[in-house]
């Protein structure tokens, strides 16, 4: 039988009653132990067997408490644990949800590699099985948190003599163990929000496996498919968001403003505006229980939106706009563009349409699944991996 | 906000779509407009009496639907669908819109009030008699003078609906008039848009009666607002039917959909049509409260019609023209009905205040002020 | 021993000196016999076997003389001429070249089909063959002046069961024979400056084949590089062509213009003077020996921005952009984009980036010919004619 | 008209281009960049003296190579193509020029002609004290001024190649003043771009000889047409690379240069880039004959650097956006030079006048005169 809102809300209520939400660790954990987590799990693992949609009712009673940390945990919380859910063994799911859900365990994600970034599936890092363990060797990269995380999603190849979806297998990967080395990577704004990870020799033993052997890519299509969903949004108020910002320095700095630069600010206005309209409207499909296809394109039009206000942000500053903020090379947790410079803007933006899916593999996913038209001829269907042309 | 359509319009929506399925064939529209008589009488007789479209936005006092602006969009979206050759927008919006405004604040005298209701009856067609071509942000050239005896005089260029019109309303300053269109001399011109032909409408000593005021602006933000909807359903129809071609057309053994530079150029029409359905459905919306005037309510319709105007246009022509261009040496022909929509998404553009009129009105409406 | 410049000068100034440019038909059929005609062409065939570049010299003699039409004869002179010299036998080249060069027989080109546009090898048209004849149906569309011709240069499929670029052969078609139906193609603008052309049951004496049997691709390529040739060029003086049309009205009509419409003409206006240049630099590395690769890539150019031009003129004039000058159905000989109002010139440039190569085309061959990128995967290189989807 | 390169334009750039392929590869510009001298002084001090680039605008009567605006491009589009970290386009170009142009009517005063012997010796490097984003078509603002005791004072902010000069030109209103660098203070400040930093000119009574009269818009549009030539190396480059980079990058088995949509794109930049040449060649080409103010082919040179610094100020930063996206995650990391680019393309743009401000004047130019 499972529970009703009434339920969930009155087990909620119990537990408010009972713990101290000063012991920040203590009391997350315990929300963990009763069942409040993830009200959909299983008990036992953070869960109460409940429906999905009664954990707003979790949130609404525990709001104003200690939450896990959306930035840090995002990985843990929005990748893994789905994951872990759906393919993990009681044992892996009973070691690792509680730490990751309480964050006292951080997760990262060891997908992208240099030589495999759209064609995730084409990934080179090796894992060899020897005896009760695998020996991973290869290099990973776009890793953000990889220097605070204690375990990371790992997809490596046990197989490069079939098909490159067939030869994946996926693991939890210990951040600590002997071979793994995080470096800071730089980009071109100057600081490093990603990492490249290199892993020499490193044995996992087969315990961290997750799901079968071979069976890799299927199980880090449920990553990924979490990742999508996490993706799109955008503002919500009209005028918000990129375009606030430079109607902002617009409204404020007469002295700026040209004819060329009005037509281009209220033409990307109207783009803006309509894009926001488009956002909203999925939003209210999605209320209606009619989820519609614009979501993953949505993250198309913020990118190029993104990239064209922040351009046109440099070059109406004018002399201001050749300056720079801040090149100093240093970590950084997240991306912020609105405590940051215009060049920041213009130069972080352009990751916006290559990171999580680059534009193009998101044309293609529009113009096959959305629009129905075929997809191109495939050359690396049926080759085995190490025939491939790299 | 409600971007999405309710099963009211959704039934609405089925009822033009099918009579239009049957009734208003690409085929017999382009035929139609090879004739002497470009507008289709028969089925706007049908679709005003069966399915009551004319009185859509009359109110139910005098015979209308009594419906909003809401539903006329959905109507004009299946209008744009089939570029019907029909008085809609003319006399059911543009001209019914006038007579309702011109009767809000001193109520409209019995010779527009008859003339709602047999708007509403579909027993009359009206025509506003002013440009398409009008900006609502730009004041009306006045065309059109009252003479000593009460009769009006002038010549009003590009007037669309206006051969389909048994009525004309026409402007004479801030007044409207009331004019039997055999009063007047109507010549309709070579138009770009065959399915909406233009004329000239000239008045000599023509009688008219007054019903009312009349707010230029107000009525052709209206207008403009519900167009997006019939571009709206001009760009879907464009892409339902590139897409159709494209995935059938091969060349190199491939269907040229098929090839990824075309794809792309998909997903990215299609992505510029749903932002357009957000924007055209939003303007609608906020048009259907009708706002009283001057309130953050209406500036936000105003707003709302500006940005869906210009947007709405450069989307219904730019997936027309690359619909020609994906039809190859098919699409340059007279004999599919491509061209039809290419026509109407073009002189859409221009109707009512162009792109660029409806961006400058954002300048005041979202405060992003010009240079000094 | 070849002629040299001097020794052509003799000629044409002695040819003038006896000819009477009064009767056009007797001028020019004395000029081709006089080995005028084309000074690189063999004798008794309109030339001298004089290097190509002496024709100049000629040129420069008989100007102001009775000149061939470069209107009418424009596939003959172009395309019909390169190909019989090439490839015609000698009794074909005496037939054919004296009446193509007067003018008193019009060819006109059967290439394009229905389903063979950008593919123009997956034509269907089939020749069969029957004793010293070959049986033609199939259909052929956007013919150029076929109501008009006496003959065209046709290619038709002689081999199904073979790939698709070596079953095909190459023809003169007789324009007067059984068989042959013109009919006029109206196009967007409401005029027919094309045709269909109908083949059924047409029968051509073995006499009329140019070229060996499935050897029809090879001589295409022939007649098609001639028409590249024939294409790009461009006004020459700075703000004329489609820009300056559109200058005109905005000068001269102040009350048409809007910020807007300033800001899009001035770009245009850049854009038309920067193809301007290239066009005009291309001229000069030609001019130097130096052929460079923009020449194909010029058309893409100039077909957008006659597109955006006209465009913009039609929104300019607003209330005047809404009318049509004329929707007469009639048939025209030549695109008047300086006689007609702006709705035609909207229309017709539509055709400018789909006839004699569409742009997507042009692209490709940009990429692979001019950059270097590879090309796409085949899949009808070796598959017979007769089982490729279609 | 000659858009085409000479044979002698050929051979500079052949010995500036072996040069700069030894001495100035991406990633030793790389880190220098993170250096606290970004300029390279060493390299400055072989192409002056070797070559003789810091002379090639100077006269012959001074020590110079008596070359043209011609040559100075083609040794522009090599240090674009490399984005060498040299003052060039600062002291041989815009500071000469000032110089030039200060003396051509009153003669320079001793303090000119021996400042410009020692800048075509390569002895010493000047800058000219203008913010980098002025604009030929607008006053400069006045931010500095003669004091009573003959001395100069005021600010001058965004400042390119002062770090590396000896010498500054300073204009004060219409005359042009020559400072000594170790009078005035010089802060750098973090840059846009990397390999042109800007600076903040302060001056606090520092002595300044006057050296004649200063023309803001011949100077600055000088400038600007040169420029055009070091976009279209910045171009050159990035699509060159770009092109190396998709057709070795493989995904899904197939080089990425070969789907369509990416060869499409590559094709219309290709375009874009061959017609940045045409533009940027006439701009050099007009320009190199000097034209007397006022007269037709002023007008005409004038016309050809408004255009091509519209044209190339985008071409570049398309290119390099392009580049950037078609590397992919690689195209975002610091170690790859490409940002060098992507950051010279975006400040270039504004450098000299923005494209907006360059298609404004040929409203005047081109006559297509604004609204009124």
């Amino acid at each position: 039988m499972t529970l009703d809102e009434e339920a969930v809300r009155e087990r909620a209520v119990a537990f408010l009653a009972g713990h101290d939400p000063g012991d920040r660790t203590g009391f997350l954990r315990a929300r963990f132990d009763a069942g409040l987590a993830w009200v959909h799990f299983p008990e036992g693992l953070g869960g109460l067997g409940a429906p999905r949609e009664l954990q707003n009712v979790v949130e609404r009673e525990l709001a104003g408490t200690p939450q896990p940390d959306p930035g840090t945990q995002a990985i843990g919380l929005g990748m893994a644990a789905p994951t872990i859910l759906a393919f993990g063994t009681r044992e892996q799911q009973e070691r690792f949800l509680r730490p990751l859900w309480t964050g006292e365990e951080i997760w990262c994600q060891l997908f992208s590699e240099p030589g495999a970034g759209s064609d995730l599936a084409t990934l080179a890092t090796r894992a060899v099985r020897d005896g009760d363990e695998w020996v991973v060797d290869g290099q990973k990269v776009w890793t953000s948190g990889a220097h605070h995380a204690r375990w990371a999603i790992l997809v490596a190849r046990t197989d490069p003599g079939v098909p490159k979806h067939r030869g994946l297998t996926y693991f939890v990967c210990d951040m600590h163990a002997p071979g793994v080395e995080v470096r800071p990577l730089r980009q071109i704004t100057g600081e490093a929000e990603f990492n490249e990870v290199f892993l020499t020799g490193v044995r996992l033993p087969d315990s961290l496996r997750l799901g079968a052997v071979g069976d890799g890519w299927r199980v880090a299509t449920t990553t990924l498919m979490n990742e999508r969903v996490a993706i799109g949004g955008g503002p919500v108020r009209r005028g918000g968001g990129m375009i606030g910002l430079v109607a902002d320095t617009w409204r404020s700095r007469p002295e700026l403003r040209t004819h060329d630069l009005h037509r281009r600010l209220l033409a990307l206005w109207v783009e803006s505006e309509v894009t926001r309209l488009a956002g909203a409207r999925l939003r209210e499909q999605l209320a209606a229980g009619q989820p519609g296809p614009e979501g993953s394109a949505m993250k198309l039009s913020f990118a190029s939106l993104n990239q064209a206000l922040s351009a046109l942000d440099v070059e109406l500053r004018g002399e201001e706009g050749l300056e720079y903020d801040d090149w100093t090379f240093r970590r950084s947790e997240s991306v912020d563009f609105f405590g940051r410079g215009p060049g920041y803007r213009y130069l972080r933006a352009k990751g916006n349409s290559i990171e999580g899916g680059t534009s193009e593999i998101l044309r293609n996913i529009v113009a096959e699944r959305v629009l129905g038209l075929p997809s191109e001829p495939r050359v690396d269907k049926d080759v085995p991996w190490k025939d491939l042309p790299r | 906000m409600t971007l999405l359509y309710t099963e009211v319009e959704e039934e609405l929506r089925a009822s033009v779509r099918d009579l239009l399925a049957d009734r208003c064939r690409p085929d017999a529209v382009l035929r139609r407009a090879e004739s002497a008589s470009p507008y289709d009488a028969d089925l706007w007789k049908t679709l005003s009496r069966e399915i009551g479209v004319a009185g859509l936005l009359v109110p139910e006092e005098y015979g209308g639907a009594g419906a909003s602006a809401r539903e006329a969009a959905v109507v004009l979206e299946e209008l744009g669908r089939a570029v019907a050759p029909v008085p809609f927008l003319t006399s059911a919006v543009l001209a019914t819109e006038a007579l309702l405004q011109a009767g809000v604040h001193e109520g409209l005298p019995a010779g527009g009030r008859d003339l709602l209701a047999e708007l509403a009856a579909g027993e009359t067609t009206a025509a506003l008699a002013v440009s398409l071509a009008a900006s609502p942000y730009r004041p009306l050239p006045p065309p059109v003078t009252l003479n000593d005896d009460g009769t009006l005089g002038g010549e009003i260029r590009a007037v669309a609906g206006a051969d389909a019109a048994d009525v004309l309303l026409v402007p004479v300053g801030t007044a409207l008039y009331r004019v039997r269109a055999g009063d007047a001399r109507i010549d309709v011109l070579p138009s770009l848009d065959l399915t909406r032909p233009i004329a000239v409408v000239t008045l000599s000593g023509a009688p008219g009666e007054r019903v009312g005021a009349f707010d230029a602006r107000r009525v052709l933000a209206f207008g403009a607002g519900l167009l997006t909807s019939e571009q709206l359903g001009v760009a879907e129809w464009c892409l339902a039917t590139t897409l159709a071609h494209i995935r059938e057309r091969h060349q190199f053994a491939r269907p040229i959909g098929s090839f990824q530079a075309i794809k792309h150029r998909m997903a990215d029409l299609w992505l510029d049509v749903a932002r357009a359905r957000a924007a055209a459905r939003n303007a609608a919306n906020l048009l259907a409260a009708r706002p009283e005037p001057g309130t953050e309510a209406a500036l936000e319709a105003e707003a709302a019609t500006a940005v869906a105007k210009s947007w709405c246009s450069e989307v219904a022509v730019r997936v027309a023209e690359e619909g020609v261009q994906l039809h190859g040496g098919t699409g340059m022909t007279w004999e599919h009905p491509l061209h039809l929509y290419l026509k109407r998404a073009k002189a859409s553009e221009t109707a009512l205040g162009t792109p660029g009129a409806h961006r400058d009105a954002l300048s005041a409406l979202a405060d992003l002020p010009a240079p000094i």
